[in-house]
């Protein structure tokens, strides 16, 4: 294994280690907001790394840029919706805790 | 490879699992949630199969417009009384048939799976004949060259699909959209910058779709999803009357294809035989252009749409 | 080759799974759902069963399961403008007519 | 080597995927289920772009493109249909 395989797979793991963090805390976490928090540090953290792992591992300067992109444009559509999804849950006034079932 | 099976294994589990929730569960706001999750599921097995022509059109059409179109018909339900009932009917029936014809599927699959492969088949035949076409994309080439007359049929269903949405439209009532808050500067944002994004992959996927994955389809669906956008968002609002543009756009496709294919007859050349690579590009943009408007009408519920003037 | 048949299987069963749902389902929009599920576990089937060219899966089966998806969202979009207006007319979500029983 | 981790990297993935289904399950709010969709899209992407590199098929980026790209739409479709306030 060359350098570049060694540094792009440590990324990946840790990228992937950002995802399962998200994965407990949207599960073990009390309600939405504090939800939100733990998944868009996976949104944003866990797919930076891991494009920046994919990168290294491909080396080649068109895949980066396309990886970039993805990365930018993901990171742009994760906050509006968080930010959409906080608002609509504010709104609907579950703030705290949960509230019965209904859509 | 016993990695790749174990990843065919995950994503036939989440399948089965999700599909068993979608139909069995007991709230439809929820269901409606777990379908779109089945989407991306298939997406991912498209993705695993080595089909990313379909990969790429069920990310647009399977995942996001479906489970769109679903959400907005659910809204208009609930603004208009229905209840989120759970019903369900009691039928003896059922389990059996379900049982059943998911053995007989079962069946007929591994019978074909027994059946050996001849040379000539249909997909050798096709990657065989390809280079004589010009398109280096075996997929473009069976929809456009080898069976160019299923697709324009094809266009014809989506015309039809239109029309008729358009006869059960209610007479006063250009779908009462219920739009996203535009206070918040984000959504503005994400307007200006993802729909120029959409067009310019749209331009893309139909452009590299004569060699490489993408097509007019793909085109066509990711240009669905910027309409869709701009419905959602309010930048494009629901009109009573089509317009002439509208109409034009909407028939595009099919005029296309009839008129380039049965074209061909003229020259004394087979039908829907296309003259070269120029008419190829031709019709798939004329598709793609049918098949955006066709399906963002249909999500507007509207006969045409006009731009929100500020 | 076991790839296949763990698709296979999976599309057999989801496939079932629809029928059941299709039969058990009383809101519309359910039955919607349980057909589109139908839809996709024919679509996995034919791509499975019709086999590998050097290039990846079949292509015909590949165009004609494209042609499938685009074909599928158009019905579905018109059985639900159908379902949207026969609520508005008679207030009803399903065909048996007695939206309340359970 | 490498292929063998991508494709635990792939399976580590899927096991988010269908450990956030949990959520959606018992959500309690619609919002709930939402966020789910954003973790379960999101991690779509990832695997998408990992596959792309496992299984040597760059057009699978474009896919994982146009996942990004359209993410958006659903939420809108969900802000847009359960409006706030209604919630029960």
């Amino acid at each position: 294994m060359s350098w570049h395989e060694v540094v792009g797979l440590v990324l990946l793991v840790l990228g992937c280690a950002f995802y399962g963090a998200g994965t407990v805390g949207l599960l073990r976490f009390p309600d939405v907001f504090s939800r939100l928090h733990a998944l868009t540090k996976a949104d944003n953290q866990g797919l930076l790394l891991i494009c920046a792992g994919l990168a290294v591992l491909a080396r080649d300067a068109r895949v980066a840029f396309l990886l970039a992109v993805i990365w930018l444009v993901g990171l742009l559509a994760a906050s509006v919706s968080a930010h959409l999804i906080a608002r609509h849950a504010r709104h609907a006034g579950s703030s705290h805790a949960s509230k019965p079932e209904r859509p | 490879m016993s990695v790749g099976v174990l990843v065919d294994v995950m994503l036939a589990l989440a399948l089965v699992g999700l599909s068993l929730r979608v139909v069995t569960g007991r709230a439809l706001f929820r269901d409606m949630v777990l379908f779109i999750l089945f989407g991306l599921v298939i997406s991912l097995s498209w993705s695993r199969l080595g089909a990313p022509d379909l990969a790429l059109a069920e990310a647009a059409i399977g995942a996001g417009l479906t489970g769109a179109l679903m959400l907005m018909a659910y809204r208009r339900l609930v603004e208009g009384g229905a209840e989120d009932s759970p019903g369900r009917r009691r039928s003896f029936l059922a389990l059996p048939v379900g049982v059943l014809s998911g053995a007989l599927v079962a069946v007929i699959g591994f019978a074909a799976l027994g059946v050996e492969r001849v040379p000539g088949a249909a997909g050798t035949l096709v990657l065989e004949e390809l280079p004589g076409t010009g398109l280096g994309n075996a997929v473009t080439g069976v929809l456009l060259v080898f069976r160019g007359l299923d697709t324009m049929l094809e266009m014809t269903v989506l015309l039809v699909a239109l029309l008729g949405a358009w006869a059960v439209l209610g007479e006063a009532r250009p779908g009462r959209l219920h739009q996203v808050d535009r206070d918040t500067p984000l959504v503005a944002a994400l307007l200006t910058s993802v729909s120029p994004l959409t067009l310019l992959i749209a331009v893309h996927l139909l452009l590299a779709g004569t060699d490489s994955p993408g097509g007019a389809f793909q085109a066509g669906a990711v240009l669905t999803g910027c309409g869709v956008l701009l419905v959602l968002t309010g930048t494009l609002r629901p009109a009573v009357a089509a317009g002439l543009v509208t109409k034009l756009l909407v028939i595009a496709g099919l005029t296309a294809f009839v008129l380039i294919g049965a074209g061909a007859l003229a020259f004394g050349r087979p039908t829907m035989a296309l003259p070269g690579t120029w008419a190829v590009y031709l019709i798939e943009t004329a598709m793609m252009l049918s098949i955006a408007v066709t399906m963002t009408l249909l999500f507007a519920r509207s006969r045409g749409l006009y731009p929100e003037r500020r | 080759m076991s790839s296949t048949i763990v698709y296979l299987l999976a599309a057999s069963a989801v496939f079932g799974i629809g029928a059941y749902g299709l039969i058990v389902a009383d809101h519309l929009m359910r039955k919607l759902l349980a057909l589109n599920v139908m839809g996709s576990a024919v679509f996995v089937f034919i791509l499975t069963v019709a086999g590998v060219t050097p290039e990846g899966p079949d292509p015909v089966a590949q165009a004609l399961v494209l042609t499938g998806i685009v074909i599928a969202v158009a019905a579905t979009a018109f059985a639900l403008a159908l379902m949207v207006r026969m609520h508005e007319e008679t207030g009803l979500t399903s065909l048996t007519g007695d939206d309340d029983d359970d | 080597m490498t292929g063998v981790l991508l494709g635990l990297a792939v399976v580590f993935l899927l096991l988010n995927l269908l450990a956030g289904l949990w959520r959606i399950a018992v959500g309690p709010t619609a919002a709930d289920r939402m966020l789910a969709v954003l973790l379960f899209g999101s991690t779509t992407v990832a695997v998408i772009l990992i596959m792309a590199e496992w299984l040597g098929d760059g057009s699978l980026r474009t896919v994982a493109l146009l996942f990004v790209v359209l993410a958006t739409v659903v939420t809108l479709a969900f802000v847009g249909t359960v409006r706030g306030g209604e919630g029960s």
